[in-house]
């Protein structure tokens, strides 16, 4: 079985590019190269999700080329599977079979949009599973380049060309970044092996090089997780892009930059005394920022699409403050929330393509009153607003419920409440938005926000019944999925050998497996986490109307903040280059002045 | 002093990648921002090329054998290697861009042409 | 929209933000060890094993058996950014308004050449052509290799067109030929990979005959996987290359 | 050597500053064209001739070809 295992791991990353490789073939018919395409997206998640089970028991860890450990050094490229990396390639699978469905049934996209949606599974499966470092930033480039290269290709949309140009900016500037930093590691430690080079690392003081090195490699994750001050880029990006993919943005490809963070700051950079102190509080810090900017922006939304692409840089802020807790229990939680979230996510931006398919527009103050036409969608949209807030049971409420007892273990319990209103905020924002549809209360003239947008040339009186139905199912799975005890209790298991270096070390360098530690009780239904749950599904359901309504009163209703928020959101590659640049500056300055010089 | 010869490569590679943002959080002009774009792209492969290089090293790429000789680091010249032509194929992406903006809305000036805000 | 003096706002904190991050950086460089592993283990052992391999240019020994995965995802990235811009060449295609590029109308050439230099871009042509394919399959024996060999077979159709000759050149490069090529690629170097799975039981792993050092015909799948980077390096630089010179065009179409 | 490696990776960084710094668009062609060929020669000089190589062609030709023809449609419409 783990025989079986150790060879399947490669095919994760192989077969979606041998898809590609295939639909890429000139002048095939679009049925097959939607079919073949769905076929391999979903044959990849049918193996991830069958090799789940495996290597939550055991990582299985598959070496390219044959080039194992020689004298104790391992010499090729490891891919290591372990529970939380194949999970999440599982999610990623799934969640890309159902864009790719979506494509396929709303006409929308070309082939090479499908070869491109190919190569960013494949190139998040190499990434998520690669245990060499340089192989991570290979794939991170690819994966860079096949988001927006996807984008640039709307060519009917005047927001995509500069939402894809500001994108390749900003998400090279990330990955020369990362490569700097990556650089200055191998320099370090002599080996791209992540394992190894943290076992070079481990109880060796730290120095000025490395606080920089550690700055460079994390903060080149940040960029690409979209982490304040780097979500300008994203933000626009996501709006811009088709609308599956402006899902699998938020869904998958902002977090695996978290996942990036998590990885290397345990694996490599955790066993270096006073780092991890260091490091926590500026990842604490900037996704907590992340999560309610990200928040207060999606409230002051005019345009669908833009809307729940803040809210997803929220959500994902909200999914840093657990991986910041950099404990067994916080990367549980963090991996539950992105679950949920991804499923919810990927729904919703479902949903947004089919108003526009039916409607032509997504601005709200054009929709005010004609979400009666499609009142499915406007339902889904309700529930959704509710998932978003934390309704109970859904991994968005699951996941801040582990994350409190997390949160509680480390005495940062303060953070919770900010949580909770981040998530509030970006529930209000969707509530907002279906105040206006349902009720017609009209949207004032908005003189900060200009949105371009695309309208399709010919309106779908009645969508196919599949494109209702793909997120029907996805926000079914993502606020059921936490009922099932033993996803919750695989969750936990996969968290406690994600954390624990030891094992990743002797993983990889075939070392003797050390004891198996404790897996982390993950468990949302305690007294305390319902009440926050419910309270959050409330205040947005009043918050958001509640806006809805003044904002029809008094169309000056923004605060001179939120204001003055907004203008920072100028679209400008100048500015957000400028940004970046404080980000970066802020995060190595913090890691050299708090990592004890040795 | 040696110290600094010693650490040029990567030093020259930082300035690169520092001026190249300059000129990307200054720019008025696309086809200059991609030129930015690629001349602080190119900082990371000097800096790779640094990481890997050492005084008194001959190049990894042998004719005959290695014959005691400190041969230069393989691994990151097989990187900065593939990461030049993939900074083409990016450069090159990025000017077919700039067409296409110049087609839509007529100017070069990335001040005329973002259309999210707010 | 920008306001009067936001411009020099943005460039001061830029540069305050620079300044910061570039003292950090260089005290981060100056900061590293002397003797952090001088001519590492990892290094070494790498190099060793790609002359084990018979690759005795140990980069290409690195880039196409020691790490091969890497070269596989960059080579993608060139894949990725060519797909890309394929969507906009075909949704002309499709809807049968090919413009007729400047270069292709009667007396026009663009960018001007004069006679000397169209003469000496063509004589170069089956030079570099010749070289291209030189340098990928000894990349395994001296400098070079697919990605550099991949490119100079760009080049050699970039001359075609500095002398003038546009219409050869696009004569010579159809699209589909193009898009066959990259599945070539591609689809090729993954095959090889799976081939080392099911037979040497590891992705990608050497399992052809290695040869005697030093023969053009050694070094196992590195000279397959080499052709077979070039094919895709040249396919996919050459497609973005040519959308590149066909959108200008687009704008001088009567509206 | 090593005198000529500092003076080339010199010679680099004020280049590339320099390309930066320009802002019509035929000297940016001119100065970044320089630019890849010293950086060229700069890995040459770092023992990396693989890189150099392809720093060679790449900037040789693949480069100049692009930003040609931008060159030539921007001034066409200019003119």
């Amino acid at each position: 079985m783990v025989d079986a295992a150790e060879r399947v791991v490669p095919l994760l990353v192989v077969l979606p590019i041998m898809a590609a490789a295939v639909v890429r073939l000139p002048n095939l018919p679009g049925r097959v190269v939607a079919g073949f395409s769905i076929g391999s997206s979903a044959a990849m998640a049918g193996l991830a999700l069958w090799l789940l089970p495996i290597v939550i028991d055991t990582p299985v860890v598959h070496v390219v080329g044959g080039w194992g450990v020689r004298e104790g050094l391992v010499v090729g490229i490891s891919l290591v599977a372990d529970g939380l990396a194949v999970g999440f390639v599982a999610l990623t699978g799934v969640l890309v079979t159902t864009g790719l469905g979506y494509l396929a049934a709303s006409h929308e996209g070309h082939a090479a949009t499908d070869v491109l949606t190919l190569l960013i599974l494949a190139a998040v499966a190499g990434f998520l599973l690669a245990g060499d470092i340089f192989t991570m930033f290979v794939f991170m480039e690819l994966f860079g380049i096949a988001v927006y290269a996807v984008t640039a290709g709307k060519v009917e949309d005047p927001a995509a060309l500069p939402a894809a140009i500001n994108v390749a900016v900003i998400s090279t500037i990330g990955a020369v970044l990362f490569l700097t930093g990556v650089g200055l590691l191998y320099r370090l430690t002599g080996t791209p092996n992540i394992a190894q080079s943290g076992a070079v690392l481990t109880d060796t003081p730290p120095h000025a090089a490395l606080a920089v090195t550690t700055a460079l490699v994390l903060g080149g994750l940040a960029v690409k997780t979209g982490l304040v001050p780097f979500h300008f880029a994203h933000a626009d990006l996501h709006t811009a892009s088709w609308s599956p993919h402006a899902g699998l943005l938020g869904a998958v490809m902002l977090p695996i930059g978290l996942y990036g963070i998590g990885r290397l700051q345990i694996s490599v950079f955790g066993g270096v005394p006073g780092l991890d102190e260091a490091v926590r509080p500026v990842l604490l810090v900037a996704a907590l920022t992340t999560a309610l900017v990200g928040g207060a922006m999606a409230l002051m939304q005019d345009q669908l699409k833009r809307m729940l692409a803040f809210s997803s840089i929220s959500h994902v802020g909200i999914a840093g403050v657990a991986v910041a807790f950099g404990t067994a229990s916080g990367t549980a939680a963090a991996a539950v929330y992105v679950v949920g979230h991804g499923f919810v996510k990927v729904g919703l931006m479902l949903v947004a393509g089919v108003v526009l398919h039916r409607l032509g527009t997504l601005q709200l103050s054009e929709l005010a009153g004609r979400g009666r036409e499609v009142p499915v969608a406007v339902g889904l949209l309700t529930v959704g607003a509710a998932l978003l807030a934390g309704m109970p049971p859904s991994g968005l409420f699951a996941g801040k419920a582990v994350m409190t007892g997390a949160a509680e273990e480390l005495g940062l319990g303060w953070v919770m409440p900010l949580v909770y209103l981040a998530a509030v905020l970006t529930g209000a924002a969707v509530a907002r938005a279906v105040s206006h549809l349902w009720f017609g209360w009209p949207v004032p003239e908005d003189d900060i926000g200009i949105v371009a947008e695309h309208r399709p040339e010919e309106l779908a009186s009645r969508s196919p019944r599949v494109l209702l139905a793909l997120p029907i199912a996805l926000l079914g799975i993502g606020s059921l999925l936490p009922l099932s005890g033993s996803y919750l209790a695989g969750v936990g298991e996969a968290a406690a050998a994600a954390v624990d270096r030891e094992l990743y070390v002797a993983t990889v360098t075939g070392g003797p497996p050390p004891e198996v530690t404790a897996s982390p009780q993950v468990e949302p239904w305690t007294a305390t986490s319902i009440a926050p749950g419910v309270a959050g599904v409330v205040g947005a359901a009043v918050l958001g109307p509640w806006i809805a309504a003044r904002w029809r009163r008094e169309p000056h209703l923004l605060s001179a903040p939120a204001r003055g928020l907004r203008r920072l959101h100028t679209g400008l590659v100048n500015d957000q280059v400028t940004w970046l640049t404080v980000g970066i500056a802020g995060w190595c300055l913090w890691l050299l002045v708090t990592v004890p010089a040795g | 002093m040696s110290r600094v010869v010693e650490v040029l490569p990567m030093l020259v590679g930082l300035w690169l990648l520092l001026v190249g943002m300059y000129g990307a959080a200054t720019t008025r002009h696309l086809v200059h921002l991609v030129v930015c774009v690629s001349i602080l792209h190119s900082g990371a492969w000097l800096l790779l090329l640094g990481v890997g290089h050492r005084p008194g090293v001959t190049a990894p790429t042998l004719d005959e054998d290695v014959g005691g000789r400190v041969l230069a680091d393989p691994v990151v010249q097989a990187l900065a290697v593939t990461d030049v032509v993939v900074g083409a194929a990016v450069t090159a992406l990025l000017i077919a861009l700039t067409f296409r903006v110049k087609r839509r809305f007529g100017e070069l000036d990335p001040r005329e042409v973002h259309v999210l805000r707010g | 929209m920008t306001p009067p003096g936001m411009a020099a706002t943005r460039t001061g904190i830029f540069l305050v933000a620079a300044s910061v991050l570039g003292v950090a950086l260089v005290h981060g460089v100056l900061g590293l060890p002397t003797d952090a592993t001088a001519d590492g283990p990892y290094a070494r052992t790498l190099a060793e094993l790609a002359i084990g391999q018979r690759s005795l240019n140990t980069v290409s020994g690195v880039l196409f058996d020691l790490r091969s995965l890497d070269t596989l995802g960059e080579a993608l990235a060139l894949f990725a950014a060519a797909a890309g811009l394929q969507v906009v060449l075909s949704e002309h295609e499709g809807e049968g308004r090919v413009p007729t590029p400047r270069y292709a109308r009667p007396g026009r050439t663009a960018p001007p050449t004069s006679d000397a230099v169209r003469t000496i871009a063509l004589a170069f042509v089956p030079f570099v052509t010749a070289l291209a394919l030189v340098v990928t399959l000894r990349g395994h024996l001296g400098v070079g290799g697919g990605l550099q060999g991949g490119a100079l077979g760009l080049a050699a159709l970039a001359l075609v067109f500095l002398g003038g000759r546009y219409q050869a050149q696009r004569r010579l490069t159809p699209m589909a030929a193009l898009d066959a090529e990259e599945t070539v690629g591609i689809g090729g170097y993954v095959a090889l990979g799976l081939a080392g799975l099911a037979v040497g039981g590891s992705l990608l792993a050497n399992v052809l005959p290695l040869g005697t050092p030093g023969q053009l015909l050694s070094a196992g799948t590195i000279g397959v996987l080499s052709l077979l980077i070039a094919l895709e390096a040249r396919a996919a630089l050459l497609l973005i290359v040519i959308e590149a010179q066909e959108e200008p065009f687009e704008r001088e179409l009567p509206s | 050597m090593m005198a000529a490696q500092v003076i080339v990776l010199v010679l680099i960084g004020t280049v590339g500053t320099l390309t930066v710094l320009t802002r019509g668009l035929v000297n940016l062609w001119l100065v970044f064209s320089l630019y890849g060929m010293l950086l060229a020669l700069g890995f040459l000089l770092l023992e990396a001739p693989d890189a150099a190589l392809a720093q060679v062609v790449v900037s040789g030709i693949v480069v100049p070809l692009l930003l040609g023809v931008v060159l030539a449609e921007v001034h066409g419409s200019e003119r």
